[in-house]
């Protein structure tokens, strides 16, 4: 009973990243109907963002102890970030202790401005060629991104740990009368999950409730009627894109605590993110975000040592398999429409 | 000749005549000067080109003809891998059997796949294709460790029963591909002047095995089911109230591919007998995918740049390090040495994913149709400054 | 540094040999990396010979590979005389004088292994057909190791393994031609055991999330071997698939199991991200069977212990090697400060285990090839063989020639509490002499395989 | 005996009852049309003879054999051929090739794996084709790209693929369909042309009276999903049921 709860709660935690990347993933598609290979990799900018502040943060100045000598026998020199000299060391290290959550003002105005410049200058000029043509140069721009931070970063993952008031990890178990450490889980997940109900709960209501979100939403239905209408599409799809972008980056920005991020993250989560959007019908949202908490929680069902014991591997192959066979008695996915992406 | 019409028999040529030749063709420069970091003519690599060219050559009458993207191919390429060393381990070392079998493995394989991938279309099947293709993978990986070797890839060993050469050889050293004594690894080195090339066995009995790929390639693109294939590609819904049932064709087409895959799996092994799992990524999927649109998809030669044009990037590029770069430009003046190093060093070397990824941009926005376009659009250009500048323009073919 | 020499060489060079060339093509015939005149492959041509260096340069273990190639780097300049020599002036044997080998000067090739053994065997391929390399060194995982070492071995080339630590590449997958001086999961376990007593005790209950590949695979058995053996209870063995990123599904199961010790045998990014991933859910801070839950990670490396940040702190693991051994331990362990003073020197940062053993495969073969007096490697690898040695930062070592494999000193170390810097990571707690930390010849888990003779190519 | 007969088709989709036990009879080399206002039942009635929709009863039978049930190639190859509102050709192939597909259906079946032979060689199809594109004045456009043919000619293109089939019956699913009035007329003259060159049985479905009246030999209409009344135009035009149905639509 325990393990069926935590596994729940730790399928929701995958669940939500999924259905963040997935969310942005069909917003592009459903109204762009552009496929964005590289939206795993705007992912990982977002992760990188966080890092960057973290980093801009702690930038220092020398100053050189003659006390102490480094590993090489110099005097060893200790830097001071420029914040304690401003703030003053608590203040500053408090600054510094909370920079994942102080990334999110941060990654917003990098990823809606990476999104604008991505879709003006590049993505524009695929909304009229072919599927195959879009995931190629997306793929290639994934690849080019990819790269740039890794020549800024390195390959190795950096570790960046939630604020210290999140360490530690809360004991459901004794809320309904378990044992004491029967059921715990980590403070910062359950920050990442409620924040992307949140942005999830956010990006529906903009959609449901303002007159942008209703043309995007007609959009998203027929294209076509909302060009005809007259309407200035071209400047929604570059806000669209850009939002697409930021809700991408801070589902990056908050997951670096669970995940120390790497250039590859992306990659690793594309593929997964593909999956979930085709499984939730493309073109749909709440297919979307449905099809990320289902896998997420099958995924984690799946990795119950019980359930390896009995079917070896299936805890690597879950989510190919439940995909396979979603796709194979649910033609369009969970909740897609016809017609959509099948030529 | 054999068939073919007077246009594909000179393209068929040219290609033979390259194939041939490429040994002396991708060594254009001295073995000791400089730019000899730009020579390909070495075995591993020409090998290379011509098994990526099967297999990009294969995947093209999937997607370039019927236009259904297989995240997949890769696969059957691993497939045929491990069947070819299976046979390498279990019956000979003649690599005649072993290809035999990575094909008919491969086909077989691609057949299962194909049956449950063709009942949908468009992204829907590529990613039904990519979660085949991401299974294989991850249990070659893991659980199937015992057939696959894991993560190591399976590979030749003194205790293998090989049932038709019996024991391993005498001294203890592990035995040899061959093709009936002739050893793939044999070859006439031929030292001309600063020049020197390889003539490899292995190399040419790729060459064979490719230039029949391309002719085969050839029949089927001039072939009623290749304008079916493009019928499939066109419009599915005439083709079906046209009385032809587009799955059979799609089914074909898909297990053709999936037969290449494994030659060109079951060449890779032949040449150098280890099978890994990586093979079986999606990444190495979305490889051919790149090689064929680069070279152009839906045209007989493109496939063919395209991964020659990969490989030659991935095995060259990858090995010029800073050390390379300051003895290419020590003729400069310190400084302005290093800026040019500093300059070009983000692109050579460990950074030779960014120049790829730069150049998948470059050809896709300028050049939908690939090289192939890239090389027609040249020629017009100095067709047009021959000729009179109002010279209709070909329908590409 | 100026590399204006490289040039003027290679262009006398040129001339020289089209002069000599063109008078009459030569024409032989072999193996591809034959050279029939001569007896072996790649027989150096010339006045240099060139080495090949492995190393991934994309992918996982990018910053490995570059640290190895860092090593590399300095190994050949030490070799040809530059710089300051580093571990030569300490090494044991003093045949290596700073003029190159056997009166040539050594040169490199490098070469991106992807972390993948068909991009790994592409790579040291086309270093030995169309660079001419006369070994192949580096790497930063057993997989690879072991397909470029079978590779080597049909070449008819030296393989110097780098940071390989699964049992296979010096047992089941051992091969003449090839050469480790990295240590590996046997002596990882043997080297544990004891530390772990004296730490936690004999009555502990142990739970396994094990990365599900071979290494893996190898690093649970003989951490379950050894911890067993002291008493310990092993509750649990759990398959990680390699690459999860989020592990969390596999570490909640842990808290509830009656374990009071998670043994986390990952390594590289699985390593930080369930290392990382298991201090959040809480299991540092938990009391299970009145004891203070703990966590142990058998393979360590510094440059995993950055990405693990402050998760690290005293959380036990084996090294083959630290930088700051010599201080810590003594003189015992000389040729480290004398490494880690020219490494940092020309780099600014000291130098990781991967480095140290690159470094030393380096320095090894090319004393191996003066001390034969040829490139032959034959001849080489009967020179490494049983070869006893000290100096080069390991303390004694021997590398045994029933399966090429070095015997030496294991470090243990735990991450330390205060770090005074970002290299600062880890502390040495003590070491586990090379006498317990040795396996005999015909340990069952390294069985299955045989050196077979060496070959020389041609 | 009619080809195609219909016999007591009806269909419910919910509550509404699309189609109500309909019967109808296309004779052999006549031009039947089946008309009706907009809601009348005829798209549904056209999916239940093209296999795509199965009625809930009755029976459609073609040439002695049900179709129900049947993949639209398997239709075809009874020996039905279709237009459609817009023209549906091969785009990216040339005329000649969206030529030569339909006459390789015919003789090979729906699927041969005919991948070794080379379409150069087929000498018989090749003839046919020409034969079919001169037939439809089209022979010196055979090299074109069809995407790049205009809609009149990609209209006369389709039916010379359909014709190339030699069909026992054509199906029109609305030819002149959202067409200006000139291109209405250019189809019908494509459409007389070829009445008037060989003997066929055409099944029309129309919204439009005039293409109806300058075409059909019979006529059936269709209102409320059911067959009002089935006669010659000329009886047709002055029907009082037609003329109820058509202006109880336009009251509307």
């Amino acid at each position: 009973m325990e393990s069926i709860i935590l596994q729940i709660l730790t399928g929701l935690d995958k669940g939500s990243a999924y259905a963040l990347i997935a969310l942005g993933l069909t917003l592009i598609f459903g109204t762009l109907g552009v496929v964005n290979f590289a939206h795993g990799a705007l992912f990982m900018i977002g992760a990188f963002c966080a890092v960057t502040l973290h980093r801009l943060l702690q930038f220092s100045h020398v100053v050189i102890d003659e006390t102490q000598t480094d590993f090489l026998g110099n005097p060893r020199k200790i830097e001071v970030p420029y914040i304690y000299d401003w703030l003053g060391e608590p203040l500053g290290r408090a600054v510094i202790d909370w920079s994942v959550p102080l990334a999110i003002l941060f990654a917003v105005p990098v990823m809606i401005l990476i999104g604008v410049i991505m879709e003006r200058g590049l993505i524009k000029h695929f909304y009229k060629r072919s599927h195959a043509d879009q995931i190629l140069v997306t793929f290639g721009l994934a690849i080019v991104l990819q790269e740039i931070i890794k020549a800024f970063y390195g390959a190795n993952p950096i570790p960046m740990g939630a604020p210290s008031a999140f360490v530690g990890s809360f004991d459901f178990g004794v809320l309904v009368g378990f044992d004491v450490n029967s059921v715990i889980y980590p403070y910062w997940r359950l920050v990442y999950f409620g924040f992307s109900m949140v942005i999830i709960a956010a990006v529906f209501a903009f959609l449901q409730f303002t007159t942008f979100g209703m043309v995007v939403r007609a959009g998203m239905a027929d294209r076509e009627t909302v060009g005809l209408l007259g309407i200035n599409i071209d400047k929604r799809f570059t806000i669209v894109f850009g939002i697409a972008a930021a809700v991408a980056g801070l589902a990056g920005v908050m997951y670096t605590p669970i995940l120390s991020p790497n250039y590859n993250m992306g990659m690793d989560f594309l593929v997964l993110s593909f999956v979930v959007v085709v499984v939730g019908g493309m073109g749909s949202l709440p297919g979307a975000v449905l099809a990320g908490f289902l896998l997420g929680i099958l995924q984690s069902f799946a990795s119950m040592s019980v359930v390896v014991e009995t079917i070896p591997g299936i805890n690597q192959v879950v989510i190919y398999l439940v995909a396979m066979i979603i796709l194979l008695v649910r033609p369009r996915g969970l909740m897609g429409r016809k017609g959509v992406m099948e030529d | 000749m054999l068939g073919l019409t007077r246009k594909d028999t000179i393209l068929f040529l040219i290609v033979i005549a390259m194939v041939i030749c490429a040994p002396v063709l991708l060594n254009p420069f001295p073995s000791n000067s400089a730019l000899a970091q730009f020579n390909a003519g070495y075995p591993d690599l020409m090998q290379r080109f011509l098994i990526f060219g099967i297999f990009a050559i294969g995947f093209n009458i999937l997607f370039g003809l019927t236009g259904y993207l297989s995240f997949g191919h890769a696969a059957f390429l691993g497939a045929g891998s491990y069947a070819g060393v299976w046979m390498f381990k279990l019956l000979s070392m003649n690599v005649l059997p072993a290809i035999l079998v990575s094909i008919l493995v491969a086909g077989v394989f691609s057949v299962l796949i194909g049956f449950v991938s063709l009942r949908r279309s468009g992204i829907y099947f590529s990613i039904l294709t990519l979660a085949f293709a991401q299974m294989s993978y991850a249990l070659a990986y893991s659980v199937l460790t015992p057939i696959t070797n894991g993560e190591t890839g399976l590979q030749l060993s003194l205790n293998d029963p090989r049932i038709l050469d019996g024991v391993a050889a005498a001294d203890g050293s592990l035995p040899v591909a061959n093709f009936f004594g002739v050893e793939m690894r044999d070859s006439l080195d031929v030292a001309l002047g600063g020049w020197s090339f390889t003539f490899n066995a292995g190399y040419y009995l790729c060459a064979v095995f490719m230039i029949l790929a391309f002719y085969i390639a050839i029949r089927i693109f001039r072939s009623p089911f290749g304008m079916m294939l493009r019928a499939v590609k066109s419009n599915q819904q005439r083709m079906s109230y046209t009385g032809l049932n587009p799955r059979p064709y799609t089914l074909a087409a898909f297990v053709i591919s999936g037969m290449f895959a494994g030659l060109a799996g079951g060449l890779m092994v032949a040449m150098d007998p280890l099978a890994g799992a990586e093979r079986m990524q999606w990444t190495r999927s979305g490889e051919v995918v790149l090689m064929t649109i680069l070279g152009g998809m839906g045209t007989l030669i493109g496939p063919v740049l395209g991964a020659g044009l990969i490989k030659y990037l991935e095995n060259i590029l990858s090995k010029i390090n800073d050390n390379v770069l300051h003895q290419w430009f020590s003729f400069m003046p310190d400084g302005l040495e290093n800026v040019i190093v500093t300059l070009i060093h983000p692109f050579v070397g460990k950074g030779w994913h960014l120049t790829l990824g730069l150049m998948f941009m470059a050809v896709v926005i300028f050049l939908p149709g690939g090289l192939v376009q890239g090389g027609q659009k040249i020629a017009a250009l100095l067709r047009r400054k021959k000729a009179d500048p109002n010279t209709v323009k070909q329908p590409a073919e | 540094m100026s590399k204006s020499n490289f040039t003027r060489r290679g262009l006398m060079k040129t001339g020289a040999a089209t002069g000599a060339g063109l008078a009459m093509p030569t024409i032989f015939t072999g193996a591809v990396w034959s050279a029939a005149h001569s007896g072996f492959t790649n027989a150096p041509q010339g006045d240099t010979v060139t080495f090949g260096f492995n190393v991934p340069q994309t992918g996982a273990y990018a910053d490995e590979g570059l640290d190895e190639l860092r090593a590399f780097e300095l190994a050949v300049e030490h070799l040809n005389g530059q710089g300051d020599g580093g571990m030569l002036q300490t090494f044991s044997e003093k045949n290596l004088d700073g003029t190159g080998l056997l009166g040539k000067r050594v040169t490199f090739v490098s070469g991106d292994t992807q972390t993948n053994s068909d991009a790994a065997r592409a790579s040291a391929r086309s270093m030995i057909e169309k660079d001419g390399a006369i070994m192949i060194s580096g790497g930063s995982s057993s997989g690879v190791a072991i397909a470029v070492q079978g590779l080597c071995q049909d070449a008819g080339v030296i393989f110097m393994a780098g940071l390989t630590h699964s049992n296979d590449t010096t047992g089941k997958d051992r091969r003449a031609n090839g050469f480790r001086h990295f240590f590996n999961t046997e002596m990882s376990g043997r080297a544990l055991a004891p530390i772990l007593e004296a730490n936690y005790g004999k009555d502990r209950k142990a739970y396994h999330l094990t990365a599900d590949y071979t290494w893996g695979w190898s690093q649970e058995k003989s951490m379950r071997t050894y911890t067993e053996a002291l008493g310990w209870e092993t509750v649990n063995t759990v398959l990680t698939p390699v690459g999860a990123g989020d592990f969390s599904s596999y570490i909640t199961p842990v808290a509830q199991s009656g374990a009071d010790v998670l043994v986390l045998n990952h390594y590289g990014g699985d390593m930080v991200n369930s290392l990382t991933q298991a201090v959040q859910f809480g299991l540092r801070s938990l009391q299970a069977n009145g004891k203070d839950f703990t966590i142990v990670v058998p393979l360590y490396s510094e440059l995993m212990a950055r990405g693990a940040g402050a998760n690290i702190k005293g959380i036990f693991g084996s090294q083959n090697w630290d930088w700051k051994i010599e201080n810590v331990l003594g003189d015992r362990y000389t040729g480290t400060n004398a490494f880690v003073q020219s490494f940092g020197t020309k780099y600014g940062f000291p130098p990781s285990q991967a480095a140290q053993t690159c470094y030393a495969q380096a320095i090894l073969y090319a004393d191996a090839v003066t001390r034969a007096g040829s490139f032959n490697p034959c001849a080489v690898a009967e020179a490494l063989e049983g070869f006893e040695f000290n100096g080069l930062g390991n303390g004694p070592t021997l590398y045994r020639a029933e399966d090429h494999q070095c015997f030496k000193d294991v470090v243990v170390v735990k991450g330390k509490e205060n770090p005074e810097n970002e290299f600062d990571l880890v502390e040495i707690v003590d070491i586990t002499p090379r006498d317990t930390a040795t396996y005999p010849v015909d340990h069952p888990d390294f069985q299955g395989g045989s050196l077979g003779t060496c070959n020389p190519g041609a | 005996m009619g080809i195609l007969e219909v016999k007591n088709v009806g269909k419910r989709f919910g509550g509404l009852k699309a189609l109500d036990n309909v019967n109808l009879n296309v004779m052999e080399n006549t031009v039947h049309a089946i008309i009706g206002p907009n809601g009348a039942g005829k798209s549904t009635l056209l999916n239940c003879l093209i296999g795509k929709l199965i009625p809930d009863t009755g029976s459609v039978m073609f040439d002695g054999q049900s179709v129900l049930g049947r993949k639209p190639h398997q239709i075809n190859q009874m020996g039905i051929s279709r237009v459609f509102q817009t023209p549906e050709i091969f785009g990216d192939l040339t005329v000649f090739e969206n030529v030569m597909i339909p006459i390789f259906a015919k003789r090979d079946g729906a699927f041969r794996m005919h991948a070794i032979e080379q379409v150069t060689n087929e000498q018989d199809i090749i003839e046919a084709a020409e034969k079919m594109l001169i037939d439809v004045k089209m022979i010196d456009k055979r090299n074109e790209h069809a995407a790049s043919l205009s809609r009149g000619d990609k209209r006369r293109l389709e039916m010379a693929m359909c014709l190339s089939q030699q069909p026992k019956l054509l199906l029109l699913d609305e030819p002149t369909a959202g067409m200006a009035r000139a291109d209405t007329n250019n189809t019908i003259d494509l459409l007389k042309e070829i009445k008037a060159s060989r003997p066929i049985t055409m099944c029309i479905i129309e919204h439009d009276m005039h293409v109806v009246f300058s075409l059909a030999e019979r006529i059936t209409v269709l209102a409320q999903g059911t067959p009002l009344v089935e006669d010659t135009p000329d009886n047709i035009k002055g029907h009082p049921k037609v003329k109820e149905a058509y202006l109880g639509e336009a009251a509307h």
